[in-house]
């Protein structure tokens, strides 16, 4: 039996961990907040803090443990992992089910990956992206457990970003150059985020222009974008530029096939930014509507 | 503060003593609008003993070190070789270093650059060429050390200028290596940020590394190599504007002709620092076709880039104080004068003036060539 | 031999660390020592009263005495030996102050060091030999060099106590830089009508031969008796019949003046014939050979001859030598102005609105070119900046303070807006307000609304940076950037007329004044007087006194007060008839020379000559010019020459002694 | 308040690596990152509380004497650790929860322990999380600032900018993402006074085999090629909604 740990502060991650145990065998998830749309058995408790996940572990003596590699999910895996003294995996991007599971980590800064076998029982703290979670969603089987019990942790508070987002955590940034022409495109740009539920930043002459706040420069003297997914229009990519972006996956958006954005992106598109714009939000408005 | 004063006694030749309060410097800053300490404000303040408020106010980060101040200075004091760099030693001790500038030199002491990159791809930008570039490690010997430093060996743009010295060193066919990955950064943004000890670490790494070759001088397209190299190395070096100048005559007869308005930026290590004024404008005005127009500050009176003296990374600090960029101001200029092309004199300015080019929405109006760049187009033909 | 060894005490000075009884009973010891005693003050009257007396009871023909350095009481010795029928020259003194009792608390230490200089004298002044003190005649006349407000002042002083002055001037006219200006702080009187009747009076007094647009070529000779070669260069016009009418002036080919004036600082323009302004002395014109038809071998009517009826043209005129002997000379050659141009960035030359204060002095000045109006670029300025210190105070041009320029500046201020009501900046870095009045002055200008930034001037550009300045650039205004000091920011004011005070340097003749009359110059490149304080007249050169600005940067009363000063000194020098001369000089022993010729280039003060003797070239010393320095004798290969008092034999007598 | 901070030496990456089937070859060693950050916080913790920082160096036998741990030890003294401790482990191991056991006896003398929430080189756990585990400490990992009111307050990120502030029982480790201030600059001046000056205490411990992850192979991952995209906008919109779609953006 695999035991899934849903993620409580990104809770999206947790059907993408939910699609992976689908894969591997039986399961259970649990989860400290209301989920109607997960597929699979699911055990609700009030909270999720290690000694619940120590008590559920003890009680259904799992073969394999997933956690997310995602704010509850890296306190929660090796605190298990410490007091149990079983093996546990990090950074794991695949992962099957045999004798002993078969999993592969991707370390180095990305530079390298690693095939592992695992003797069983083990936990396995799985990085976003890799499953599909759509997979993971269905009609879910709730059982509520009560298990409150004291924590040595306590969340006191919430802060959200004052005002102005914090680029570098986000996952989809669109960013642009000047390459957007004049500011009013900018209104454009801003559109496709909220489409893509991302934030919008720009290169250093966007920002000197005073069209975006300077906490939006991405560049050595701005942030460093970390996320997902970074888009790029109009951005030529100067070497200021490239050293802030650090995203997983670049689309790059330029008029000049030569632009050095183009050797950083993983997806590349010839065009106008201010003619492709327009015809992109409305096929996005269609689809979202 | 008795290690400040002493720094401040050995780099300026005792002289800040003398400062007559004057304010020749603070009217000659391109930031002495901005700053709240104009130099003489600050020897004024270490005067009274009140060098904390000046480190406080970050002003000693606001300098690019463009040696106007100093040049002009009736009492002859070295601001921009000592006064700045004593107030950003004592910044650094006390471990209050901005960001990016932390950041680069950080880097300059593990990587021996300010990029993070390995200094095994140092020669990267050669291997980018049609033909093979020497180096010295292979060769031993050879009449130039081409010498690219940082900006010129990594930097995405600032590659494409090296390349081209290359080539025309090529079609000049001129006997010249490289040291590829034995290069490391020579270190003068490092000194004028006050970072004695690492400048002169590299310096000595840098020394060992030239006394194993034999050559009869260096090339460099970056200004502060060759300022660092001429007046603290102690080396035979010329700047390429110089070499080009040198080989006028040859290549002369081989340019086309350039439909260009081109004006010239005196970059200040070459100018103001170590007056050479006059090669570069007669390399440009020797290629045919070229029209040549002066900017209206030009020599002495040229406005800085910015770059300088860590310049290039300390826009953070100076984006609290500045609304306008001198590079954007200079650009302006450039159009003021109806140039369509400004040809830098260092590889730094080249980034900073494409920067306030698109700032400016000037870009697509004029354009920045390294001199390099623009004979090497004059030599294939426009 | 009877030598007397004396001791000083200097009261605790030398006593209370050399032990004054040890050091006498030393030198009862030595060999021909026959008195040795030590006293309180030897330099009181007492004190030398007891050398005189043992001299006469002790019979003693050499004196050493052991006290301070000689540069302060060998005189004084000297004079006491006199007064006991010894010749002056058997003494030599010992400093056992400066070089032994103030350099040490150690008794001991110094003590022996004052042993060794006791003895170091003793053996030195055995061979001593008696020196004469000779006399030579002084002339009676004076040459002035130079014919602005300091050499005016000099001459007539001269010349109205009965001497005869020979005043010579390079320019066509007397009156120098003070004829050029219009008012004079601080108390806004006309220049011209102060200097004009000195002038006139240079012009008028028999005593004083003039001598204008003429330079001083060559000086032979030494104090009392020089020979000067003047070159009178030709005028044209010939003084002694020139009438004044000035008809050539109005008939000249040229219907109008098209030259640019040098009097008027190129801002006025003249004719090829020309008078430099109205009250010039000689009030007779000259023509330039540079810019007349004739003289420069083109067609010409010569209407200037024509008309004059006096007949002074004088087309062939070539110029003449005039040689003359005088006793004293008194250089008054003044100044020249920093040339502003060399200050790039401040754009003289290059923005049509830029100017120099003494071009704005014309521009000022009711007979000037503008006839008193301030124009620039065709209009009145709204808006001046003077900029203080150019070129002074700056390692980079002038170190110094050239002293007038605060106070000038403050006057142009003032008279610009008297004339034409314009808002006026004065750029500075202090203001100097020093003399008599002069605070009172700035005070006036201060009370005017005259504003007063302190900040020295950045640069002047015509670069804006903002949309004010474009357009403020667009009316013709170039923008003066400078920190302002006291308000810790940064001033940038577009403004109409902006105004260099350049200051003084040396003049550009300084350098062949210097050769031909062997003189020197401080660090500043001013002529050097003989000490900065207590001979502030004379130079290093017997009979040569300096007057004006050519000392040094100086306001007109302190040069009027200089040229008094060093015609006084000329007086006494003139009056004494005669002057004496050190006899400690060197001497060539004609035999032993072998004409080498080493030494003439050598001296400092050109005393050495080659001449003939017995058929071969031999050097000669001077003895009126030689000053005793000594570098002839030390350089000399066949050891020829002699230094009276220092003597190879005296000198290594004394090594000896001290090695010892 | 007695404050520990561990710092740890990994593959430069800058430098580059080779990687071999069964091990990572390096050329370098250099402070890990995230532990440079722990390191300062926990220098801002030490300014915040007045406590004591001890800083403790974790090393294998092999590398025991390499220059990047005498760098990281120096960095720390040079920037106010009161002491400095060098824990070798006799022998090499990518498993964190072996570490943990063997280091464990250490760290039971401090209220805060601060470590950086991975080094680059691990696939099999967070110290600092395990090492919780196994001395019965609070954890929090992803830490971005601390503050200290009587007790410990922990900033802990919570993805997309949000931030959790956490009331930690003490003793407690923390595993850093990011100092609450830039990672200070040490001059070479005083980084060589540092090595000069700085007493470093050595304690050898053992490793002991837990066994269950058996590396099968180490490689590089395939390099995304860059699709470029051309056309008319029409299409290359269609084509562009089909990456976001693949990215499950949309």
């Amino acid at each position: 039996m695999i035991l899934v740990f849903g993620e409580e502060f990104e809770r999206d991650v947790t059907y993408e961990l939910v699609a992976l145990a689908k894969r591997l065998g039986d399961y259970k998830v649990v989860v400290s907040e209301d989920f109607d749309d997960i597929d699979g058995d699911v055990i609700r408790v009030e909270r999720l803090n290690w000694k619940v996940v120590k008590e559920l572990h003890d009680r259904f003596k799992p073969e394999g443990v997933l956690f997310a590699n995602a704010p509850s999910g890296m306190d929660l895996a090796p605190k298990l992992a410490g007091i149990t003294g079983i093996p546990m995996v990090t950074n794991v991007i695949k992962l099957e089910n045999g004798d002993r599971f078969k999993a592969t980590s991707l370390t180095y800064g990305g530079k390298v990956l690693v095939d592992l076998e695992v003797d069983k029982p083990s936990i396995f703290v799985v990085n976003r992206g890799y499953y599909d979670p759509n997979e993971g969603r269905g009609t879910p089987k709730v059982e509520r457990l009560d298990l409150d019990f004291e924590d040595d942790v306590e969340l006191i508070e919430v802060v959200k970003p004052e005002e102005d987002v914090d680029i570098s955590k986000a996952e989809v940034v669109v960013s642009v150059g000047r390459g957007i022409g004049d500011e009013s495109n900018i209104e454009l740009a801003k559109e496709l985020a909220e489409l893509l539920n991302g934030v919008v930043a720009g290169s250093r002459p966007i920002i000197d222009q005073g069209w975006l706040p300077k906490s939006r420069q991405v560049g050595r003297s701005g942030k460093t974008v970390t996320g997902k997914v970074y888009i790029a229009l109009g951005i030529s990519g100067a070497t200021e530029h490239v050293e802030g972006v650090k995203a997983k996956n670049v689309i790059a958006v330029n008029t000049d096939r030569d632009a050095p954005i183009f050797r950083i992106a993983k997806v590349g598109v010839v065009a106008d930014v201010n003619e492709l714009l327009p015809v992109l939000i409305e096929k996005l408005r269609e689809i979202k509507s | 503060m008795d290690m400040l004063l002493n720094r401040l006694k050995e780099l300026t030749n005792n002289k800040y003593f003398q400062c007559i309060q004057c304010g020749t410097c603070g009217g000659s800053c391109p930031y002495g609008a901005y700053t709240p300490y104009t130099p003489r404000r600050m020897i004024l303040a270490i005067r009274l003993g009140m060098v904390e408020d000046i480190l406080n106010s970050n002003a000693q980060w606001l300098c690019t070190a463009c040696q106007t101040c100093t040049s002009r200075c009736p009492s002859r004091i070295q601001i921009t070789d000592g006064i700045i760099p004593a107030l950003r030693e004592k910044s650094l001790l006390e471990g209050k270093v901005p960001e990016e500038l932390s950041t680069a030199l950080i880097n300059i002491m593990r990587y021996g650059n300010p990029f993070k990159e390995s200094p095994m791809k140092r020669d990267g930008w050669a291997k980018e060429l049609d033909f093979e570039v020497p180096t010295m490690m292979k060769k031993k010997s050879a009449e130039v050390l081409l010498l690219p430093e940082c900006f010129g060996a990594y930097h995405r743009r600032c590659k494409q200028a090296t390349k081209a010295l290359a080539k025309v060193m090529k079609i000049l066919e001129v006997d010249f290596a490289i040291l590829g990955r034995e290069e490391r950064c020579t270190g003068d943004h490092v000194r004028l940020c006050g970072e004695f000890a690492l400048f002169e670490d590299l310096m000595e790494k840098n020394m060992k590394v030239f006394r194993k070759y034999e050559f009869k001088y260096i090339v460099t397209h970056d200004a502060h190599a060759f300022n660092a190299l001429k007046n603290f190395y102690g080396l035979n070096v010329l700047h390429h504007s110089q070499f080009l100048h040198d080989n006028l005559e040859k290549l002369k007869g081989m340019f086309n002709e350039l439909d260009y308005t081109v004006t010239y930026h005196d970059s200040c290590y070459l100018g103001r620092k170590n007056g050479i004024y006059e090669e570069p404008r007669e390399v440009i005005r020797s290629i045919p076709g070229v029209r040549f127009v002066e900017f209206k500050r030009n020599r002495e009176n040229a406005l800085c880039c910015g770059a300088g003296g860590g310049g290039i990374w300390l826009d953070s600090v100076m984006r609290e104080f500045v609304k306008v960029r001198p590079a954007e101001d200079r650009v302006r200029e450039a159009k003021e004068v109806g140039a369509d092309v400004i040809v830098t004199g260092c590889v730094l300015d080249i980034p900073m003036f494409e920067d306030a080019l698109k700032v400016t929405g000037l870009d697509g109006e004029i354009v920045v060539k390294d001199i390099a760049e623009l004979v090497l187009e004059a030599l294939e033909g426009g | 031999m009877r030598i007397g060894v004396y001791v000083c005490h200097c009261g605790r000075n030398i006593a209370d660390v050399v032990k004054v009884r040890e050091l006498v009973e030393f030198a009862k010891r030595l060999d021909g020592v026959a008195v040795a005693r030590d006293y309180k003050y030897m330099c009181s009257d007492p004190g030398q009263e007891l050398i005189v007396r043992d001299i006469k009871e002790h019979n003693l023909d050499r004196v050493v005495v052991c006290a301070c350095s000689p540069k302060m009481h060998e005189k004084t010795f000297r004079e006491a030996l006199k007064r006991a029928n010894l010749n002056p020259f058997l003494f030599q003194m010992a400093n056992i102050r400066e070089l032994c009792s103030w350099v040490t608390q150690d008794h001991e230490k110094a003590t022996e060091k004052a042993k060794a200089y006791l003895k170091s004298a003793v053996e030195r002044v055995k061979l001593h030999e008696e020196l004469e003190v000779r006399r030579v005649r002084i002339n009676p006349r004076v040459l002035v060099i130079g014919g602005g407000i300091a050499g005016i002042t000099a001459s007539l002083l001269l010349a109205n106590s009965g001497v005869k002055v020979y005043l010579v001037e390079k320019e066509p006219t007397i009156g120098g830089k003070m004829a050029k200006f219009d008012k004079t702080f601080p108390t806004l009187d006309c220049s011209a009508c102060i200097l004009t009747p000195k002038m006139n009076e240079i012009k008028d007094n028999p005593n004083i031969t003039l001598l204008t647009n003429s330079e001083v070529i060559d000086v032979k000779g030494y104090v009392g008796n020089f020979k000067v070669k003047i070159w009178r260069k030709p005028r044209y016009v010939r003084e002694d019949v020139c009438n004044s009418c000035f008809d050539c002036i109005e008939n000249c080919l040229f219907e109008k003046p098209e030259f640019p004036s040098e009097f008027d600082e190129g801002i006025g323009k003249r004719k090829p014939i020309y008078i430099p302004f109205p009250q010039a002395v000689p009030p007779v014109p000259i023509i330039d050979p540079n810019t007349c038809m004739w003289l420069n071998g083109k067609k010409c009517s010569r209407y200037c001859m024509e008309v004059c009826e006096p007949k002074a043209i004088n087309f062939d005129d070539r110029g003449e030598e005039i040689e003359v002997d005088v006793g004293a000379i008194i250089v008054a050659i003044g100044y020249d102005l920093f040339d502003a141009r060399k200050i790039e960035r401040y754009g003289y030359k290059k923005f049509s609105n830029v100017f120099t204060a003494i071009e704005v002095e014309r521009m000022l000045n009711s007979s000037g070119p503008t006839g008193g109006e301030v124009i620039v670029n065709g209009k009145r300025p709204e808006r001046v900046a003077i900029v203080h210190c150019v070129g002074s105070r700056d390692e980079g041009n002038r170190v110094y303070c050239s002293r007038v320029c605060c106070m000038y500046s403050i006057k142009l201020a003032r008279l610009i807006r008297e004339r034409t009501n314009a808002e006026v900046y004065n750029f500075y870095i202090d203001v100097r307000a020093f003399g008599k009045g002069y605070e009172e002055f700035y005070k006036k200008a201060l009370e005017e609304g005259i504003v007063f930034i302190r900040g020295k001037v950045a640069e002047i550009t015509d670069h804006p940076i903002n949309d004010y300045e474009k357009s403020e650039v667009e009316k013709g205004r170039v923008i003066v950037v400078a920190e302002s000091t006291l308000s810790n920011s940064i001033v940038r004011l577009p403004v109409d007329m902006v105004i260099l005070s350049v200051g003084m340097e040396p003049p550009k003749d300084l350098e062949k004044i210097k050769r031909l009359l062997k003189l020197s110059t401080t660090p500043d490149g001013f002529l050097a007087e003989r000490h900065p304080k207590l001979d502030p007249v004379s130079t290093t050169t017997e009979g040569i006194f300096i007057a004006g600005c050519v000392q040094g940067p100086k306001d007109i009363p302190d040069s009027v007060a200089q040229a008094k000063a060093s015609a006084g000194d000329a007086l006494t020098l003139i009056e004494r008839g005669e002057i004496e001369l050190e006899p400690s000089v060197s001497e060539v022993d004609k035999e032993k020379c072998s004409g080498c010729g080493i030494c003439v280039p050598l001296c400092p003060y050109h005393a050495i000559s080659m001449v003939r003797y017995n058929g071969r070239m031999r050097a000669e010393i001077n003895p009126a010019m030689c000053m005793g320095c000594g570098v002839c004798a030390s350089s000399c290969p066949s050891r020829a020459i002699k230094h009276n008092l220092y003597t190879t034999e005296q000198i290594r007598a004394e090594i000896r002694a001290l090695l010892a | 308040m007695r404050i520990g901070a561990i710092v740890r030496i990994v593959p430069d990456l800058v430098m580059g690596i080779e990687i071999e089937e069964s091990e990572i070859v390096p050329f370098k060693y250099v402070p890990n990152e995230r532990d440079e950050h722990a390191l300062e916080e926990a220098v801002v913790f030490k300014e915040k509380t007045g406590g004591n920082l001890e800083v403790v160096g974790i090393v294998d036998d092999e590398l025991r004497d390499d220059e990047a741990m005498e760098e990281a030890l120096a960095l720390a003294y040079a920037k106010g650790a009161d002491s400095l401790k060098k824990i070798v482990l006799n022998r090499r191991t990518f498993d964190r929860r072996e570490v943990a056991r063997a280091i464990a006896d250490h760290f039971k003398d401090y209220d805060v322990v601060m470590v950086g929430i991975q080094s680059i080189d691990s696939f099999a756990g967070y110290l600092g999380g395990i090492l919780s585990g196994v001395l019965g400490y609070s954890y929090v990992g992803g830490v971005v600032g601390v503050d200290y009111d009587g007790g410990l307050i922990v900033q802990k990120e919570l993805g997309g900018g949000v931030v959790g502030k956490f009331r930690v029982k003490t003793p407690a480790i923390l595993g850093v993402v990011s100092a609450e201030r830039p990672i200070t600059f040490v001059p070479l001046v005083k980084l060589r006074q540092a090595m000069k000056e700085m007493k470093v205490e050595e304690i050898e411990v053992e490793v002991p085999d837990m066994g269950g992850i058996e590396v099968v192979r180490f490689y590089e991952p395939e390099k995304p090629e860059i699709t470029l995209l051309e056309g008319d906008v029409e299409e290359l919109a269609d084509k562009l909604v089909e990456v976001f779609k693949s990215l499950s953006l949309v």
